[in-house]
């Protein structure tokens, strides 16, 4: 479900660093009552500073949403960069932030979740976490062996009997990771599956879920996105569906849109 | 007469503008290839307030573009390698054309061929297209059959294209969109004005190139790229400067790293009776709104009535 | 043989690179116009690391240069209207050379004629001047004989010019330092190359302008400036690019907003054998050093042994 | 006496708006053991931010020093551009600051002073100020109305017997204001004389000091300056002792090199 995004000029409560990765970073921004409208796999358009460099908005993904506001994560360029506009958020009271933006995960907690996630992709999953959880399903949260610190310590906010985080060293590309996420399916079997994270995560789940009985949908939190609203065809992506903008018709899709 | 103001005190401005007899509302045009077709902007502007609309630029035939990353920040600059990806001609009119044909602003049709021949084709196509206000020539694209170095940069190239153009518009207004890669701009604009043409824009973007220096590969695919946005500002200005010094009288659209209502001021100072703002809608679509308000605020604070007095009145 | 480092676990590089025959100590050349003529920046830097030191641009008279404002800051890069002040030649070889003879780097002094006759005369009088290594000729000053367009968006007086410097340059090698406001940057490297020019320097400021929108005025004296800096950068890789590949095995010294040691890689990928640092020191005059520790740190940890061979070297 | 500058990498300890001049603004930063080095009519050169945009030095004239630090100003081109300044600088620890440069006002305190000062040149006037008064010395302050208020709160900050704020509600281009210096001049004979501020205070000082028996120099505290380190050139003015640059050489002249 589309939520209608709107331009909020919003104070900045506080910003973090969620650890597992230099180039990540964590902004809470007070917007109240935009809770029942923010979805996981949504994002914002930020834009950082006011000059010309930066000078593109960037993607903050949805992390979490409370009554109070919302709370952002970032993946930087660099941990240079990632420094670099962290010290410019610090000096503006409010951010110009657009959201939330783009589809969402169809959450389906009636159904136990296997998620796969890395990067800033497992903020994104663990939002979608808490929703299976509230709802008092199991969740198996599978990560890169150098983010399952990060995991734990957001699952862990948000209250962590039903979850397992299991990590992974086993690189993006490549075959090996395809094979695992097969056999974690094999041991999943009707539960909601869910992948977040660069490409590479994306199409190897996608190929792993082609016999999952169950819905299986990703979200593509690192790619290039330029303008974000829909206008400039920086972000299209094949598909066996067809050509895609990934900033306005993503950033979740269903799996087999990338088989 | 301009419209009568209700707010007694502030004198309304009269915000319209002439292109080569071309009436737009307001100076503003949404320059090609960063508002999508036109529909995507829609839900952050006021195309009342919008002079014209350019959508994105067609080819006789639909272009994939080119492969990933299309795009690349850079010092205040923006590098784009798209490649032209657009519907082509054929569903342009047939699907893009009706969706904005009731937009209340004028449409400005940018469109590339990769020959002269494939110009005029496209040409005598939008010359009988219902909704189609001006056409556009985008001469900063490569001239396929040449060897690929872009029309704009051949001023033989640029009298013979805006010769087939003019002969196959059946009339309709058309525009010539310069490439600034060159270096006597206003030759190229004198070859355009002396071969039928009733404005020219000034410009399309830089050419550019970027390398990945953690893995020494160009950035993008096709290594060159265009180069938009706030860095290029001060060297378009100086192209619009001297198209306008001469050519006197010959209309220029003037674009390049507008970003705010100063900057358009800028243009108008240099010689220009209108001016497109593209890579800005990248970073705030409702720009366009901002830009127009700020304008009008200017010239009530300056004391102009009529914002098309502001063309070329630099004070010496 | 390089010369052998004391720490033995981090091999040193070799950052001796050749201009044309021009051995250089390291790659980074002090652009002209930015650093003085030389002890300005004395204190702030170790010329031993510098491969050479261009001093401020001289010409035939001693200018008093453009009035004030001289510069402007825009959006990422620098627009400057200095306007060449300098000592003029004889000055320059009577009071400032002697100054700079013994510093641990190569002289590259940057002169600019106002007619053919007057670079011929102006070389022969640096030919036999001691301490001047080598002679670069700036190009993309304006012809005043000829009404003040550029000599080097000329092809016929780029050849003419060349010629006329080479002729009397008693040997001493020759840099040619183009235009970059020209449509082919080759065609001007190979006029230059073709009538004797040991390398050129790609390239001087483009041309820009700014208007102070709250009187209406330019902000510059003579209205039009050279603009220089970040925001220049990926046009000026894109230059130094095509004269490589157009002519390969040609010398060519990259500039154009370099501010950090990867910005030097770009220029070396894209083609150049060295690269020119000019903006940047006005920003802070400690770059030099900065940027060349960045470079030896880059080739380590890209495994080259030799700066040299990261020229070209693209990874398709 | 020109002092040795150096490049520091000074913490801000506060950021402030003196007031009078929207674009002004003034910057605490702690420089410990300085004091003894800074002189009133020089100043540091500070990279606002590490973007391009600003990317040249900003002129920070001191406008105090103590044993733990110094007290800058800053004079902005607008009042939007100040509030970006500010905004950047927040955000930095650590501010790139090469100084204490340029020239110094030579003080002869064993006189009493007359100072003509406009802009954020009244900062570099409250700062000579107090070597006047520390050596018992009467101390006339000369600012533009809209700075008095400004004036005085500085010159509070120092104790302010011996010193009498006076203000000029004239344009400082044309010839009202010189007069008025002529007048201030008739009736302090023998007083150490200093101005600082923008060109024209400095031109209308430089006349009316002509027949002064006392010593008079100037401070140019609003000049162009680009490099700041005597290398581009942008500064250049012709004095009658030839041309000059400003930001080596100056920012303090004596009064006769303006007339
Ligand atoms: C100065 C400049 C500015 C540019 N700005 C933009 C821009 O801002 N946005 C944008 O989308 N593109 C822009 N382009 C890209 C350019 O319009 C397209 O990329 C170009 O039309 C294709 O040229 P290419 O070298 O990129 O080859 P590709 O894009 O890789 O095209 C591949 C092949 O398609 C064919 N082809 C190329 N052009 C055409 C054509 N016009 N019609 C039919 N076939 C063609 C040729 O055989 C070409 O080799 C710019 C190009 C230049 C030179
Ligand atoms: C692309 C470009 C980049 C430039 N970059 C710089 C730069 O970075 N730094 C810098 O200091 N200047 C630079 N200049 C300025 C330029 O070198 C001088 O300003 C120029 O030489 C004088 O041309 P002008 O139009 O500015 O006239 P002015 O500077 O106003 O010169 C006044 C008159 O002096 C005479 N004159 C001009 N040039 C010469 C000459 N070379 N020798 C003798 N007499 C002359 C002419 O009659 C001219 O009309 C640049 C100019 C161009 C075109
Ligand atoms: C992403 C992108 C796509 C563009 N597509 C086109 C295009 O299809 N046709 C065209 O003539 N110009 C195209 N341009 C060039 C712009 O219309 C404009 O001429 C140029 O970017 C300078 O203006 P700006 O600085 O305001 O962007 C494109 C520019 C960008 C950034
Ligand atoms: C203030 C200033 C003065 C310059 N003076 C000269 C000059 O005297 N002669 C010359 O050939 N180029 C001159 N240049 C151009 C620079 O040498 C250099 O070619 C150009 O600025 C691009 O490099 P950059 O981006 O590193 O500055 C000057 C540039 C600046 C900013
Ligand atoms: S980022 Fe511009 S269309 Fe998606
Ligand atoms: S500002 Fe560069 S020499 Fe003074």
């Amino acid at each position: 479900m589309i939520q209608a995004a709107e331009f909020f000029q919003a104070p900045v409560v506080h910003i973090a660093e969620p650890g597992g990765d230099a180039a990540l970073f964590e902004v809470e921004l007070e917007l109240p009552g935009l809770a029942g409208r923010c979805a996981p796999g949504q994002y914002f358009l930020v834009r950082v500073g006011e000059g010309v460099d930066p000078l593109l908005r960037r993607v903050f993904l949805l992390a979490g949403a409370s009554r109070e506001g919302v709370v952002l994560q970032h993946h930087a360029s660099s941990p240079a960069e990632a420094e670099r506009l962290r010290a410019l958020l610090q000096s503006s009271w409010q951010l110009d932030a657009f959201g939330p933006h783009g589809t969402a995960f169809a959450v389906d907690d009636a159904r136990d979740a296997l998620i796969a996630a890395s990067g800033v992709g497992v903020a994104a999953a663990a939002f979608l976490a808490t929703r299976h959880l509230l709802a008092g399903r199991a969740v198996r949260l599978l990560v890169p062996e150098e983010m399952a610190e990060a995991a734990q310590s957001l699952v862990e906010a948000v209250g962590d009997e039903g979850i397992l985080v299991a990590h992974f060293d086993l690189p993006l590309e490549g075959p090996a990771l395809e094979a695992r996420l097969a056999a974690e399916f094999a041991s999943a079997p009707g539960h909601a599956a869910y992948a977040a994270g660069p490409r590479a995560l994306v199409d190897a789940f996608a190929a792993a879920a082609a016999r999952h009985d169950g819905p299986a949908q990703v979200c593509l939190t690192d790619s290039t996105i330029s303008c974000g609203f829909g206008m400039c065809l920086a972000c299209v992506v094949d598909t066996p569906a067809g050509r895609r903008r990934i900033c306005t018709e993503g950033l979740v899709f269903d799996a087999a849109a990338f088989r | 007469m301009p419209p009568h103001s209700v707010e007694a005190e502030a004198p309304a401005v009269d915000l319209r503008v002439s292109v080569g007899g071309v009436e737009l509302a307001t100076p503003l045009i949404l320059a090609s290839g960063t508002w999508g077709y036109g529909p995507e902007a829609l839900p952050y502007l006021d195309y009342s307030r919008v002079g014209a609309l350019s959508p994105k630029g067609i080819t006789r035939h639909p272009r994939a573009g080119n492969p990933e990353p299309r795009v690349r920040e850079c010092n205040g600059g923006l590098l784009n390698s798209v490649g032209l990806e657009n519907v082509g001609i054929e569903a342009f009119i047939a699907d893009k054309l009706p969706l904005i044909r009731d937009y209340p602003t004028k449409r400005v049709v940018n469109f590339s061929g990769s020959s002269v021949e494939e110009f005029a084709e496209m040409a005598a196509m939008l010359a009988v297209a219902e909704g189609v206000d001006v056409l556009e020539a985008n001469l900063s694209c490569p001239n396929v059959k040449a060897g690929g170095a872009a029309f704009g940069t051949d001023e033989g190239l640029v009298r013979e294209t805006t010769a087939a153009v003019r002969g196959a518009s059946r009339g309709r207004p058309v525009w010539i969109k310069l490439s600034p890669n060159v270096t006597s701009i206003s030759t190229m604009a004198r070859a355009a004005r002396d071969t039928g043409a009733d404005a020219v824009t000034v410009a399309n973007s830089f050419l550019g190139l970027s390398f990945d220096t953690r893995t020494r590969r160009p950035v993008f695919a096709n290594v060159v790229s265009g180069y938009s946005g706030p860095a290029i500002k001060p060297m378009m200005l100086r192209l619009v400067y001297e198209v306008a010094r001469e050519l006197p009288g010959f209309p220029v659209v003037g674009l390049g790293g507008v970003m705010e209502a100063e900057d358009a001021v800028e243009y108008f100072l240099a010689g220009a009776c209108a001016f497109g703002v593209g890579t800005a809608a990248l970073v705030d679509p409702r720009c366009a709104g901002r830009i127009v308000d700020g304008l009008e605020a200017y010239c009530r604070s300056q004391g102009f009535e009529r914002i098309r007095d502001l063309q070329g009145a630099i004070v010496r």
